[in-house]
């Protein structure tokens, strides 16, 4: 009953299977679970629907899986970062599901906590309400969204424990608590592994019952999309900045 | 003269208000938080999950856990919290952000908003802006008031909808209308530009709208 | 703009209104708003909707406001614990809705997230499930449940920044997460008040967006319900003990 | 010799494996702890937002801020997590905990379950059970064969349910029975109390129920 495991390849031993539903967490390359992504493209498992908010960037993230033509389907909010994606979109090779981000994080939080649909404002009366249920509550009108829950989850996160507790860090938070509660099996990349009883229990943001598997990973390689900066004599304002 | 993109951030701050939890889009509605008046306590949502966002980093101090829904780094302030998208998207949806501004392709008079996609060009997603539209108590526009000489303020929207019945306010390089977004009493320009006149707006703009300048409608939360 | 107010009659001025609908935290006695519920039986109010897990027992939490006869209704999952809830339900003064623990929960916290109805499992086949609409996804009935937000929340934590930021300690968390965001007002007591800043934001439970006013009490009385302890000689063994 | 509350607890506990997530009901469901064999790692759930859930405190180290379910203290153990109520059900309707053990007053052969409500009396409420039994993977029930005399297992349930079809196995202190809760093979009685027949059973059960000794179904997760 260890969780932890010597390395990603081995944590996802006999679990990656064509044509399986996958998660994986991260906003843009922020909080993605780099070291799994690339375990599941050395599987060379094929046909795989990925649910997560973007696509990666080419040659990072997801866009490695683009780049082997393994990915079938994508269940995402935003590709705009991804020219592989597009070119495989429009020669018809990709299939795509937009949702709105948090429709889609929902979605997913609702997967993991056992409820198969609700109600949102969100898209009513826009393409994403077409075919859905749209029904008034209070004189409002909502559509009906359905949980989503997949037949694995890759999650990353900062610390874990033995017992499979995790703590994100900063917006690297992002969709992977909801995605570790809502599949079969999840695994979790960590960068700090501590024994089970060093995080303070009020603080852990992932119960270890939602991490099958868990692999550390010391030191990954973290990748900036947009690098901005403001000189040291600019004055700080609130979410002030300047582009360079 | 229109204004500059540096005034219509500066018109956008003033729907500020002290305590305000407030959503900017990426463009022009990012410059708004450089024309925060001081003293006023205003804190700033990124939808990937972050309340109280801080200005870019130093050279040298960019952390790649850190960054805001436009994937630029970013810093954190005292006040700072972070939190999952669920969570994030629960505090929109849920109503609790006070303002959102936003940039868009096209408005109508009845507030429907378009801002996500063009037919039959690529298609990058509408990420968290529909929810952003449809979650958050006060929806204000900010854009160029034509594009290509193209009128973006509308009768009805002829671009895909990324919202429907949600702007409050719009704000363009020429003037500055309210919505009355549960229909009543439609769109009015309610200021202008300095050195433009009803009479320009009015050629360049394909909705119907009333005008009531000096009118105070717009400070209306 | 100062969130802080010096106690908790000040912190409740102007607010509390007779037939007002108020949700109150805590498990039994456990993470119980008890001075704020002490200053909403001072204010007067009368006709009160409450919803809260329980009721409070005699002369301590909600049992209080039953005392004054000032709680017209409430939505609770278990009120085994107070006579005089009983004693004035039997007698008609006292109207109340039982909700399942979980659907409770999850109906706060869609009141707070904007989800004004989902579906869930619990309750398909019972009385819970009378006048709601059932309905079959995959094959799996569910019944749909409404979002819960009332006027008002109290809730208790046991650190809170002058922001408005919170953090629960243990099982006193419970409720009050969820209430602090599914009220268009919400009052938060605290053990220990901090300057914005200190509390890591990584560890905050409740961001400061979500609570309008706090106030600091320094030393609550917090009660135990079933003290149950072993003696030093028992070997110990998870989840083992004998009452006393 | 029926099986006394202690050898009830020690059969339920049969039902735990290595690496169960597992909420316990109060009474005998409790006393299951005692019995997890030397070795198992079994993390104990408690319904108000805490998985790894430890023994009573030494007297004198009771914190009113740690309590399980039955508003008993407890303790924290090296494995402890604290989450809040939403979360907890969350874990508990997505079918995250994989056996749930408690008490009932009626259990049919269905699988149905009463343990809320006796109409006519005043009702406590359902606390979490409605959840618990509709959301954890496998429902052990653990209950008195009888009521002073009135059979407990029917062949269908007159007290308002819990769930409808939800339990997997019953353990009472004449023996242990299975429940094809979907139907199909309906309700078995697969072991005996130490000197109890199944025609003593047949006298004190209501239910319909096939005789399979020595059955493995029990061992089914």
């Amino acid at each position: 009953m260890d969780k932890v495991f010597s390395d990603a390849r081995s944590a996802l031993a006999g679990l990656v299977k064509d044509g399986m539903t996958i998660m994986a967490g991260g906003f843009g390359l922020c909080g993605i679970p780099e070291t799994l992504i690339e375990a599941i493209r050395d599987s060379g498992a094929k046909d795989l629907t990925f649910i997560s908010n973007n696509a990666g960037v080419d040659g990072v993230g997801l866009g490695r899986l683009l780049e082997t033509r393994q990915i079938r389907k994508m269940i995402s909010s935003y590709v705009g970062e991804n020219k592989l994606f597009a070119q495989q979109y429009l020669s018809g090779e990709l299939e795509l599901e937009f949702n709105p981000q948090g429709t889609l994080a929902e979605r997913i939080r609702a997967g993991g906590a056992g409820i198969p649909a609700f109600f949102t404002k969100t898209g009513v009366g826009t393409l994403i309400a077409e075919g859905k249920e749209v029904r008034e509550f209070d004189g409002e009108k909502y559509v009906m969204e359905r949980g989503l829950f997949a037949d694995i989850s890759v999650v990353h996160a900062y610390k874990g424990d033995t017992e499979g507790n995790l703590v994100y860090r900063k917006t690297a938070r992002n969709f992977n608590p909801m995605m570790a509660t809502a599949a079969k099996i999840t695994i979790a990349e960590i960068e700090h592994l501590v024994p089970a009883g060093d995080i303070d229990p009020d603080q852990i943001h992932t119960p270890g019952i939602f991490v099958k598997r868990l692999v550390h990973v010391a030191n990954p390689i973290k990748r900036i999309e947009q690098r901005t900066t403001r000189k040291r004599e600019t004055v700080a304002s609130a979410g002030a900045g300047e582009e360079i | 003269m229109a204004w500059t993109r540096e005034q219509m951030a500066a018109r956008a701050a003033k729907e500020l208000r002290d305590g305000f939890y407030v959503n900017l889009g990426i463009g022009i509605p990012t410059l708004v938080s450089n024309f925060i008046p001081a003293g006023m306590r205003v804190q700033l949502q990124s939808e990937n999950g972050m309340l109280g966002m801080g200005p870019f980093p130093f050279e040298g101090e960019e952390d790649p856990d850190l960054i805001n829904a436009g994937k630029q780094t970013i810093t954190e302030l005292p006040t700072t919290s972070y939190f999952s998208s669920a969570d994030s998207f629960g505090m929109i949806r849920g109503g609790h952000i006070d303002l959102s501004i936003l940039g868009a392709m096209q408005v109508a008079q009845n507030g429907d908003l378009a801002n996500w996609m063009i037919p039959g060009k690529m298609v990058k997603g509408m990420g968290g802006a529909m929810d952003l539209v449809a979650g958050v108590k006060r929806v204000v526009v900010v854009m160029e008031h034509t594009a290509k000489d193209d009128p973006k303020l509308l009768k009805a929207c002829n671009l895909p909808l990324t919202g429907q019945g949600v702007v409050d306010l719009v704000i363009t390089d020429l003037g500055v209308f309210t919505i009355d977004k549960k229909g009543g009493t439609g769109m009015t320009l309610i200021e202008l530009a300095d050195g433009v006149t009803a009479e320009e707006i009015k050629a360049k703009t394909d909705a119907d709208f009333k005008v009531a300048l000096g009118s105070k409608q717009s400070n209306a939360a």
